[in-house]
């Protein structure tokens, strides 16, 4: 029922294009993160599917109903709003019951789904509260509450944990998750945060200057992101990028020469690449070991407890951040050599695109 | 940075008492108003000073009083003021809200009008609305004291921008909801801008109650005249030197019940929807 | 905050078409009764007093014809008026600042729930709420030559003594302070209401930025309330544009003309003199110029607004 | 209009509350006045004899009508502040909204003279005899030749002393009584020997405020009519400010003023204390302030109780005139149905009947030449009397009676306050007259 279908969506003001001919479709009970930076154009998707902008052009079916025509309040979305834009002047009850006032919902049973929402967000106590005297966390949950009452068949979220310290929005991303497994409604989040994207997701769309430039399962994209744009933007640390040339193959696997003439092998096919022009090389921190390869100085050493990120500086002045797996890391100076794992390099080409290891068959 | 706290509590008192300072200056004058509205006439006729020295008298309250037609002419006012406050309250919110967060054809020419009709001047348009008003045949009556203030375009800019102010998502939030624009207008807006309400409400009802060219010319009839009217109309010829004191009980008792609004208004104007306390 | 991320509303409602809520000429009926009131009450009769401007049209004496433009030069060779025009801007220059100023000041400092900063907004909302009749009599008592108020002070301190009454130079600052004496409690309870809508977060971060005061005030809450002192400036201009009756009773428009404001030009041919016509004449230069000052402070405001 | 019937609809409930129940079927008449409502003091008093001041006599004249008349007449007062009685007038008469009697000075008849009833007849069928008009007041309501209105006083301008100044000074004759001046120098080395001697003001009046611009021009007036001097020449299109007249009309200001011998700068009610606490001379004010002095004289703790005097404002020149104006009643065109019209001629002519309660208790002199003799006999009123016979005011013909008078009063208020010579403000005054005579 609840299965979500953009058809050729564009938009424009004036002369300025926001979007262009965008198409994608959610399936019922997905988690879909929309993330990219901000005016990449992924709130403005997440409005034109609440209703509160108008595509210029293109369709938006849900389930088997067009909606991109009918009003907000009747498309059966909910929303939750990065401000959180609680009614200043209603109590949390007040907040929670107006959606459903509206729609001329008895009495009583909003004070059942009130009373239900409330217990399972843990607001019970705050409910004769105006947003004023609740903290940012409490409004959150508030503003979660208010979605949930309307049972919609779509939960939009428009960055609401962008205003929550670290702490409390790590935990309200467990609680999301948790939410979106108990209620099964499909949920489209918006984020420019790529963690809230890889943890909560089923599946992300990645977007930039108005295109969707990869959509998949968040380890499908960590792992095989289809453009250096993606690559970039997911993983922390940022992945590695280390311009290169092309130095032949080796069993029909592309080999390339990095700026201090170290070869590197990978098991990227020969075939897909394109024959000339720049290439960049990329590779993950996890798959940088350190041992033999390449020569390096160690710049900065980063300690995250579980793992310790070392920077360091190759000949040509490009940086290269990797795993120390060892609780013993290098001295800041130290001469390091290092060495990329052949399985998890990818090339990308002057556009962006990328060109992943082929498993051997 | 280092001494900020001593300096802030310095600051404060500097500012306390230049605001002390201030409404000192500000009440004086009022104090002397209500002072000389207790003096006899004649002694007022020698000398405005002496304030606290008897004799004292009631007589110019009295005299206010014991006109019969001084509670018609209160009535009056109440009917006018109130009329004119509510009814601009009510278009100056409407098209506030209009300009603020809907659009239409022909938007911008119409906001431009009530820009235009902005810096028309009062005395430009009095005598050919007093014309109109002849030819439609409703001078003395409310409609006649009512309407012509309406168009506040004032009041219609002032809500335009307190509606801008109001953020969007909350509307967004409320139409997600499935609420009407009405609903959004009546449940929403408006409560949120109870301040510019208050504001505006005091401004309007106080400019009804103290006008006076206008009812005078529009209400000839003593039992439609208001009370700025009507208490004038009591003054002899020779009111400022013989019957100060007398003049002065009539501003306190003219004045007395805009002053009781404002007491019972403020507490919205400081209101109770962003000044919550956040702790 | 999320005006920056989002387009501005009017700006996205442009391309909605039917998509929110209710149609575009729909919405027209939120303006619409107020439309039909400004053009019955305010438009229509400004046409009607822009004709009589250029007629010669006399009260009792009735009318006596079209004069073309004679009305206006008349005007403009009228010692009097052109003096009129000169005082009026310098009064609206005069007092309009005072009015933002100190209705700022007033506002910023008793915008709390104390019980003293209560009273003290209806001290300086109270002398609002007197006539202009009263005002002027009391302070016509205050600046009574010898013996008034002023000069009592001024006698005590040994000042030279400030007489606005016969005084050229001082008539007009005279009625100016009795203006913003009288009326400060506008402005500072639409800055009041403006000052309500800043949220107390804000502030609550500027002080764990250990923000000093005035540094509060101009990266706080002057930006905040901008939009509102663009406002009060604008109708404090519009309003002082009008100035007539505490000129017209404090200094009766002298000494030598020096504080006789267009509304009291305007009163005194149309009214007393009955000079219809040509005081019609006078309200559409006094109306061109609100105008302009209007466009202009808008304008002001509005390019401020798009940077 | 839909809406406004609706609302309409809605008020007129609200209305009645507002409106007393319906009279009986009398004959109503509206009646149009200034003078104050004094309700508290008088409310349904008709002790006209004992009635005081212009609000008092006026208010137990009406309930006295209303009380006893035997034509079944019923006047309901409208009654209006001063300051904008006239601008009031306008506004009604444009409206036809149009009062049945109405007071009226009659230096305005002269602008209102085609909005009027002319009144010989009617004066006559109300048997009113214009005959005992006296000779300013038949001049005050006479306009072509027709009588528009019925005459209900003279008032005019004086100087009031205070006699225990003048003592003091050694400005009494033999009499005790103040020595008048008869010259302008007289008059400057008067002022100057009581300002030496009390160091008091010679001259108090009145000149901060448009009230108060009266004040300066009745006293121009009235030295101007002393000279037989006009400021219409050559008709009633140009006035001309440029004559000797004129400016020795002004001259004693700008002497009195250079001599430091005149109030600066006072409102009416400065001028007004500053006379009564005994700070001045010679108070310059109207024939209404008579009784208010004679009463501060009685007083012992009063300045004025050492003696209070009163003349009419002196010449300095060659003829005795002064300033006067008049209060008179009209009956404006279209405000009476026939049956009303009647009434309002019973109504003048009731007042007519009481014109000696208005003289005694107003102040004024009356109307009535066969009065005279009896207000010559109230206090002080012998040395004013006279001047029914020779006071003047500008003729009817001459517009914007009300605009002169502001214009020039203000002119000679520059003089006083500021220092400007009598040369500068008949330039002045010459200049704002041409715009003053503009159009129609």
């Amino acid at each position: 029922m609840g299965g979500l279908s953009l058809r050729g969506l564009s938009k424009s003001y004036g002369s300025l294009d926001i979007m262009r001919d965008l198409s994608l479709e959610i399936a019922d009970g997905e988690f879909a993160v929309f993330l990219g930076p901000s005016g990449c154009g992924k709130s403005t998707l997440l409005r034109m599917v609440a209703g509160l902008e108008a595509p210029t052009s293109g369709e938006i079916h849900l389930g088997n109903r067009r909606i991109d025509a009918i009003a907000p309040g009747e498309r059966g979305v909910a929303m939750v709003f990065q401000n959180y834009a609680l009614y200043p002047h209603m109590t949390v009850k007040q907040n929670m019951a107006f959606g459903l006032r509206n729609v001329g919902t008895p009495r009583d049973e909003i004070a059942s789904k009130i009373a239900i929402a409330a217990k399972m967000l843990e607001i019970a106590h705050l409910l004769d509260r105006k947003p004023g005297q609740l903290s940012g966390g409490q409004r959150q949950r508030v503003a979660i509450g208010r979605a949930i009452v309307k049972q919609p068949e779509v939960f939009l979220f428009d960055e609401p944990l962008s205003n929550l310290d670290a702490a409390l929005r790590s935990r309200t991303r467990i609680e999301l998750a948790r939410l979106h497994q108990r209620v099964q409604s499909t949920m489209i989040f918006v984020t420019h945060d790529q963690v809230e994207a890889m943890t909560m997701a089923t599946r992300i769309v990645v977007m930039n200057h108005g295109r969707i430039e990869q959509v998949g399962a968040p380890m499908e994209i960590y792992r095989k992101p289809s453009t250096r744009f993606v690559a970039s933007f997911i993983g922390s640390p940022s992945m590695n990028f280390l311009p290169v040339v092309q130095a032949g193959e080796s069993d029909g696997r592309a080999l390339v020469r990095l700026a201090d003439g170290t070869v590197v092998a990978t098991e990227i096919l020969s075939a897909s690449v394109p024959r000339s022009g720049e290439m960049t090389l990329g590779v993950r921190a996890e798959h940088v070991t350190p041992g033999s390869g390449t020569a390096a100085r160690v710049d900065v050493v980063e300690r995250l407890g579980e793992r310790t990120l070392v920077y360091a500086i190759v000949d040509d002045g490009s940086t290269i951040v990797y795993d120390e797996p060892g609780d013993v890391a290098p001295a800041i100076g130290e001469h390091v050599r290092l060495s990329l794992d052949p399985a998890n390099v990818m090339l990308f080409d002057a556009a962006g695109l990328a060109y992943h290891a082929e498993p051997r068959a | 940075m280092k001494i900020r706290t001593p300096s802030t509590a310095t600051g404060d008192r500097l500012i306390l008492l230049a605001v002390v300072l201030l409404a000192a200056i500000w009440i004086a004058p009022i104090v002397w108003v209500v002072g000389l509205s207790f003096k006899p006439n004649e002694v007022l006729m020698r000398t405005t000073g002496g304030l606290v020295s008897p004799p004292f008298t009631l007589k110019n309250y009295t005299d206010i009083l014991n006109s019969s037609a001084v509670f018609g002419w209160m009535l009056n006012s109440a009917i006018v003021a109130i009329g004119q406050m509510t009814l601009t309250l009510i278009l100056a919110s409407l098209t506030g809200y209009g300009f603020a967060r809907t659009n239409f054809p022909g938007k911008r020419p119409l906001f431009l009008l009530t820009l235009v009709a902005l810096a028309v001047p009062e005395q430009a348009i009095i005598v050919p609305l007093h014309t109109m008003f002849a030819t439609l045949d409703l001078h003395n009556t409310y409609i006649a004291l009512i309407t012509p203030r309406l168009a506040f375009p004032f009041g219609v800019l002032l809500m335009t921008q307190y509606f801008r102010a109001i953020s969007p998502e909350i509307e967004e939030a409320a139409l997600l909801d499935n609420a009407s624009r009405l609903r959004i207008f009546i449940f929403i807006v408006l409560p949120l801008s109870v301040p510019a309400q208050a504001t505006l409400g005091i401004y309007t009802f106080l400019h009804a109650w103290n006008d006076y060219f206008w009812p005078l010319v529009s209400a000839t009839r003593p039992e439609m005249y208001t009370l700025t009217v009507g208490l004038a109309s009591m003054q002899t010829n020779f009111a400022q030197t013989e019957g100060l004191g007398f003049l002065m009980a009539q501003a306190v008792f003219a004045g007395l019940p805009v002053l009781v609004l404002y007491l019972f208004f403020q507490r919205h104007i400081v209101a109770a929807v962003a000044g919550a306390p956040t702790r | 905050m999320s005006g920056a991320i989002l387009p501005a509303p009017s700006q996205r409602t442009a391309t909605t078409g039917s998509g929110i809520g209710m149609s575009a000429w729909a919405n027209m009926f939120f303006v619409l009764p107020y439309i039909i009131v400004v053009v019955a009450l305010v438009i229509a009769p400004l046409f009607l007093g822009i004709w009589l401007s250029f007629q010669d049209y006399d009260m009792l004496g009735g009318w006596a014809g079209g004069v073309a433009f004679e009305n206006y030069t008349n005007l403009f060779s009228d010692r009097i008026f052109l003096g009129t025009i000169r005082n009026t801007l310098l009064f609206v220059v005069m007092t309009t600042p005072a009015f933002v100023v100190v209705g700022l000041f007033l506002a910023i400092t008793l915008n709390s729930h104390l019980r003293r900063h209560a009273v003290l907004r209806s001290v300086f909302f109270a002398s609002s709420v007197l006539s202009v009749t009263v005002v002027t009599l009391v302070w016509r008592l205050v600046y009574l030559p010898n013996q008034g108020l002023l000069a009592s002070v001024t006698n005590l301190l040994g000042l030279p003594g400030i007489d606005p009454v016969t005084s050229e130079t001082w008539a007009l600052p005279g009625v100016a302070v009795v203006t913003v004496w009288w009326i400060i409690g506008l402005p500072m309870t639409l800055f009041l209401a403006a000052l309500q809508q800043i949220p107390k977060e804000i502030y609550e971060a500027a002080a764990l930025d250990r923000a000093s005061r005035w540094a509060t005030l101009t990266s706080i809450t002057l930006p905040s309330i901008r939009r509102t002192i663009v406002v009060v400036t604008l109708l404090e201009v519009i309003l002082q544009f009008q100035l007539f009756g505490q000129a017209l009773l404090i200094t009766g428009g002298g000494p030598d003309n020096r504080s006789r404001p267009m509304v009291q030009f305007i009163y005194e041919t149309g009214f007393r003199d009955l000079q219809v016509g040509f005081a019609a004449a006078a309200s559409q230069v006094l109306f061109a110029l609100m105008l302009v000052a209007a466009i202009v402070q808008f304008w002001v405001g509005r390019s401020r607004d798009e940077r | 209009m839909k809406i406004q019937k609706v609302f309409a609809a809605l008020l007129a409930g609200t209305a009645a509350f507002a409106t007393p129940a319906a009279a009986q079927p009398k004959t109503e008449i509206t009646f149009a006045r200034f003078f104050g409502a004094c309700e508290a003091d008088y409310g349904n008093s008709q002790d006209v004899a004992h009635a005081r001041g212009e609000c008092g006599v006026m208010t137990t004249l009406v309930n006295l009508f209303n009380a006893t008349n035997k034509d079944n007449i019923l006047v309901k007062p409208q009654i209006i502040e001063w300051g904008p009685y006239y601008q009031q007038l306008n506004a009604r008469l444009s409206a036809h909204d149009i009062p049945a009697v109405a007071v009226m000075h009659s230096a305005q008849l002269g602008d209102y003279v085609r909005y009027v009833e002319p009144l010989d007849d009617m004066l006559k069928e109300a048997g009113i005899d214009a005959a005992d008009f006296t000779p300013n007041a038949r001049n005050a309501v006479t306009v072509g030749g027709k009588i528009y209105a019925m005459p209900w006083d003279t008032h005019s301008w004086l100087w009031h002393f205070n006699v225990g100044l003048f003592k003091k000074a050694g400005l009494v004759d033999a009499q005790g009584q103040p020595i008048i001046p008869t010259t302008v120098d007289e008059m400057i080395a008067q002022s100057k020997q009581m300002k030496e001697r009390t160091g008091k003001n010679y001259i108090d009046i009145a000149t901060s405020t448009p009230g108060d611009f009266a004040n300066s021009s009745r006293s121009f007036y009235s030295w101007l009519y002393d000279q037989g001097g006009t400021i219409f020449p050559s008709g009633y299109e140009k006035a001309d400010f440029k004559s000797p007249e004129v400016l020795a009309a002004i001259r004693p200001f700008e002497l009195l003023a250079k001599a430091g011998t005149i109030t600066r700068g006072l409102d009416s009610g400065g001028g007004l204390s500053t006379f009564l606490n005994g700070e001045a001379a010679i108070y310059l004010s109207g024939t209404w302030r008579i009784d208010d002095f004679l009463a501060a004289q009685a007083k012992p703790d009063s300045p004025l109780h050492e003696g209070y005097t009163t003349r009419v404002f002196p010449s300095l020149f060659k003829t005795q005139t002064v300033w006067t104006d008049n209060h008179t009643w009209v009956l404006p065109k279209g405000g009476t149905n026939p049956a009303q019209h009647k009434a309002a001629l019973v109504f003048i002519k009731f007042l007519w009947d009481h014109n000696a309660d208005w003289a005694r208790g107003g102040g004024h002199l009356p109307a009535r030449q066969s009065l005279m003799a009896g207000y010559a006999k109230l206090p002080l009123r012998n040395f004013i009397v006279e001047l029914t016979n020779y006071g003047k005011a500008l003729p009817h013909e001459a517009r914007r009676q009300f605009g002169f008078q502001s214009m020039i009063g203000e002119e000679i208020a520059n003089v006083i306050n500021t220092g400007k010579t009598a040369e500068q403000a008949a330039d002045a005054m010459q200049e704002r007259s041409v715009g003053l005579l503009r159009g129609r």
